[in-house]
């Protein structure tokens, strides 16, 4: 080994960041300060946010391996567990543990609203195929109507793997802008009156009702719908855990630093895939715009079923708790309640709120096991791809292994 | 384009009808649960007795004394709130 | 693409889980309902078994892609850390971080009864093979009577895989079952003069015995039986965080959040192995009534050697402690407290019988570590699988791969 | 059918003198670490301080004063809150 | 299968540790007793020390299956982590998140005493080449000298993996050292005069600094040296997680358990490369000695940049907050405290020192990213491998399948 | 072995350069931040009002309220231990 000055100096030079710095990196490394800023600063779903922006941060330094699709890359491992649909479980079956689905048996016509609110999924898609999105990418981007995180990320590496990071973005983004997104459409679409409506209080529910209640949905909905099984299942049994008050110790683990550990990793993959090719493009902008209706248009669509609601059992729901049925647990709920109060200082909606809130969890992953079924068929997205496109992401010492078979093999013709 | 587009409304249709198929399902079999299953008021908290056995852990004891004493002092019931952890480092 | 609403509809309804729902399918799921109404209802070891249960109860959805061999699945994901024994180790850290090793020290000759107890591990095996198992099989189905819930897994995957989920179930079943199956045995095993001896009390233990206490098993055990390395090492070094004082933040860890989020793990790895094809079979009955003789042996087996100490010793130990050897900790050692409580009120043999209940941790391991090196030296189960199926539960890219080098080397031909 | 019989019960003998055979290793060597290295009273325990350094006792009196502290401070329903973790830095 | 009583006893015999244990495996088992006790009893990082000893001892049973390079084993899976180079940036996440940079915020010039620490890389890199090292042994026996665990764990997986065990066990065990090694050099190097300075107290510094900070570092450092990013940028990030103020649930998990978690894993994976063969070598002999003259070299580095400082401000900076800059958080801080409090006992200097210490980290980590923009473009350590080598630590399964693809394509010529 | 110890010299110092370089970036760019973004004293805490909901700020004042119980209680610096976290159920 020779070792110049001049050389070693150059070689230095020559892999500093800085040396191949192009422009679409510089505008992901603003990016990525832009939403470690709005995570800081304006509490944009900061769990979230912060390491997708971080790792943004990181996936777009030149020669740093840290961008997604960098094979033996600290960040590409842990996409692992996006791409395998891994992660996303894990962090259902923590949001399970948090989550009190009480509301929502003491008045399970709610689940209506929850359903309700998946409208904003399906204009969301007409509209993307409309935009010149396929099936698939325009189911993708739909779900982010769905105003639930691991849900979007989980359809989104199923069905469009290179549209991740714009979806996850816009679904997390427009999470946190609930509170500014939503009020507005529910002045509009409400009346005073309606508005000012009180409801009963909820009745009490055995714990029996609440200890069964995730083995029902769970034998129910996936029997249906057995995509969506990973997803719906984690988040019974997280709720099982903390319901059951037999498995304390479970249960404190998911709802804490499991669920952390996992957001870590998830958020940090997810942000490993914002790279600028990926990201700096005319689809993104699409998504941003397409994200926006449809949480306005999942918003609407609670509002309007909550009105029929209202109407069906002669007044007695108040519309506003429609809007809570996007999910985006706990805001939207506590927008319900705000606007509410607006209208009426002793008026508290929050409890009846939760019962749409969490059905609206329930109804995007129903939504979302509705397109596994119909779209989730397909065991390769791309069916003609050669073995280096598929082995791309492999370990890297396989990947030496299965290419010198292959010259082997090659050479043998 | 307007084949797709077609095809997006016709999935989206069909979505809608097994969301909400699939929901109202839900929601009978849960009116089902909670008429089969209905909420009993839990009977009055009973008077605490301070035990004496040693097996349970230090920490046990510790948080069974502080539960009681903010019963006491709070006057509500035990099993109202709890104290899940207290680590020392 | 072209979408007719009835071929959509007709695909919907053909992805259910209900098109293809087999009576198999709905018996394990009756099999999973059981399982978690016992251990909420009935406390039935409920960190353990719930997850099971919901485990077994997802993998039996069908084509929810949950069951341990659908490849890409997300618990055939976990169940890797099951068939590599990852977990196993991992959770007996846990066990021995959580495990005081005192009443053992302060009373070193009680390891003889849990020895002893051991001898429900051969019967059973003697009774397996009579049963028409194979010797691999059979010395899997004794260790049931090790009350060891990870040492049986361990065996478990090692000797006949597909044996594990009866295995396993069967062995936290008895566990829970401990305080019903344990106490009539007793009574009809020692005379009431017996039951109301009293011990003397326990000496006091050094600190430093107690830190050089887990070096030194480690040492001489795992240098006479290596195989057993990975699960005594993991409980030895667990018990060394706990008991050297210098390692707090681990020994924290340990015992709480890693030993949790692998009983998650482990739990449902066991129970996607629960499916209708492995489980509703003979061998699952014949299983479940070995395991309860391997239980009701260990348990004579332990109080009969107690009898032995007790004339040896001229009525200084209590038979009693004798059924502690089983492990099952610490259920068993509460059973011999309560039985010696009913034979005169004043007699505390709690203490006592912790040493032989940790005792038959240790002696489990031994049996275990006696297998391994008798039948663990096969590579390969099925020595003449062919590449599929050796790659069958490989992730799918790595296995797509190696497909296409085996087609193109097949060409060559 | 015989012949494994046969087998199974020379593997039962077998191993469980193994394991009589380690684990009779196992007490002597534990006997003699017993002997090696004696058991010895610690110090009785020194009068209390309030120091810097936290001990299990003081733990206790941390809740104490947390516990009091919640209750006066709480002008409101303490089911509310619960205290999952108070960890030193 | 036949059982004569004979054949199974030798066969028992024959797979004992004992039948196999050579001296090397003893030798390194007395190793192992030697770490876990300098770990307990004489307190040297007993977090890493102590599963790192019991990791080696657990290795050295021969046939247990538990070194770093049995394939298949369980320490082998977790060392997987350390080679890959998951686990080092997963502990530095939680280094960050433990990390206040607000003394060196305060006191940025002692970034500078931080850079001048490194010296003793560079002289131990010349020594170590002296000694006959190639220059990448060298460059990851030097990064002793940089104080940092992880750091040292994760050059030399990356440049010199056969000299982890030694790297790893001298740069622990003299971290554990520093408040022996330094205080004399430091009386040495500093006349009582200055020992007594009094430094002036630190500025207060805005929060939003410190969250910027973070987030500046990772884009000056990581675009100048990629390299580094997957260390550097993790650290910054668990850093942010502690200031940011929104991230509280993932800085806790950070800072204990996930790191806690982590540290098990990659002390037993560094344990488990302490074989006989790797570690019972002259080599070792020779990293141990130039391990000591990295440690003393960079506590002198540090001091006499400190006295060039207490020049050129006119005696406003204390040396003896130099030797801090070796990193070694926080014990070379508070052995400046100590050093400086005995010889004026109203000198407070460990806020002062803290500056330079946290630099240190930063300036290892540069340092390292030196070293990786030098060294670290080698795809393969081992060009020439065959497929074999390459697939050594693979998946059994996967492997048996290369292995037979393999077979069936050298048929095929 | 002379050209390699002449090549390690160089590496080093051309490292030693780096280092400095990069450093002293960052310790420009430390001083232009702490310049652009001054410290500013927090305005005094403002009285506490007794509310009916626990918001984030309550949980605040739970927290200071509690650290100044132990503060007392210990007679022992707030800044020497830490409430991590209290959660609502
Ligand atoms: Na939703
Ligand atoms: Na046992
Ligand atoms: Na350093």
């Amino acid at each position: 080994m020779e070792f110049s000055f001049s050389a070693s100096a150059t070689k230095i030079l020559t892999t500093t960041g800085f040396s191949q710095l192009a422009i679409g990196d510089t505008l992901m490394i603003l990016v990525a300060c832009l939403l470690i800023y709005l995570a800081i600063w304006k509490k944009f779903e900061p769990l979230l946010l912060l390491p997708i922006g971080f790792g943004c941060l990181l996936a777009n330094i030149p020669m740093s391996m840290m961008a997604n699709t960098d094979a033996g890359g600290l960040l590409n491992f842990f996409y692992q567990g996006v791409k395998h649909e891994v992660l996303p479980p894990l962090i259902f079956l923590g949001v399970g543990a948090l989550t009190d689905f009480g509301p929502l048996l003491a008045n399970p016509t709610t689940l209506l609203l929850g359903a309700a609110a998946q409208v904003g999924v399906y204009i969301t898609l007409i509209g993307a195929v409309l935009l010149g999105f396929n099936m698939h990418e325009a189911s993708a981007i739909g779900i982010i109507g769905g105003a639930d995180g691991p849900t979007s990320i989980f359809i989104a590496s199923k069905l469009a793997p290179h549209l991740l990071a714009p979806i996850a973005v816009a679904a997390y983004s427009y999470m946190a802008l609930v509170p500014l997104i939503q009020p507005p459409i529910m002045r509009l679409l409400t009346t005073e009156d309606e508005r000012k409506i009180k409801m009963e209080q909820l009745q009490p529910i055995s714990q029996t009702v609440k200890i069964v209640f995730p083995v029902v949905v769970t034998i129910v909905c996936c029997l249906m719908l057995p995509g969506v099984t990973p997803l719906l299942g984690m988040l019974m049994l997280g709720n099982l855990f903390r319901e059951s008050g037999v498995t304390a110790r479970l249960h404190e683990t998911a709802e804490t630093h499991l669920i952390n550990i996992v957001t870590i990793l998830l958020a940090l993959a997810v942000g490993s895939s914002m790279t600028a090719d990926s990201f700096l493009r005319l689809e993104t902008l699409k998504i941003i715009v397409l994200g926006l209706l449809a949480f306005s248009i999942a918003t609407a669509g609670g509002l309007v079923f909550g009105k029929i609601m209202c109407k069906a059992t002669g007044g007695k729901v108040n519309p506003l708790i429609g809007s809570a049925g996007v999910s985006a647990v706990p805001m939207a709920a506590r927008v319900s309640q705000k606007v509410g109060s607006e209208a009426d200082s002793s008026n508290f909606l929050l409890m009846h709120a939760m019962g749409p809130n969490v059905a609206g969890v329930i109804g995007s992953a129903v939504a979302a096991g509705v397109f596994i079924s119909l779209f989730g068929d397909v065991p390769a997205p791309e069916p003609h791809a050669a073995i280096a496109d598929i082995v791309g992401t492999v370990e890297p010492g396989i990947r030496a292994a299965i290419s010198q078979v292959a010259d082997i093999a090659a050479k043998a013709h | 384009m307007e084949a797709s587009f077609l095809a997006a409304v016709k999935i989206s249709i069909l979505a809608i009808v097994v969301i909400f198929t699939v929901l109202v399902i839900l929601i009978f079999t849960i009116k089902l649960l909670v008429k089969l299953i209905p909420y009993v008021a839990p009977p009055p908290a009973p008077p605490r007795h301070q035990t004496a056995s040693s097996t349970s852990s230090d920490q046990d004891e510790h948080v069974a004394a502080i539960t009681a004493t903010l019963a006491i002092h709070l006057g509500k019931s035990p099993n109202e709130f709890r104290i899940v952890n207290i680590s020392q480092s």
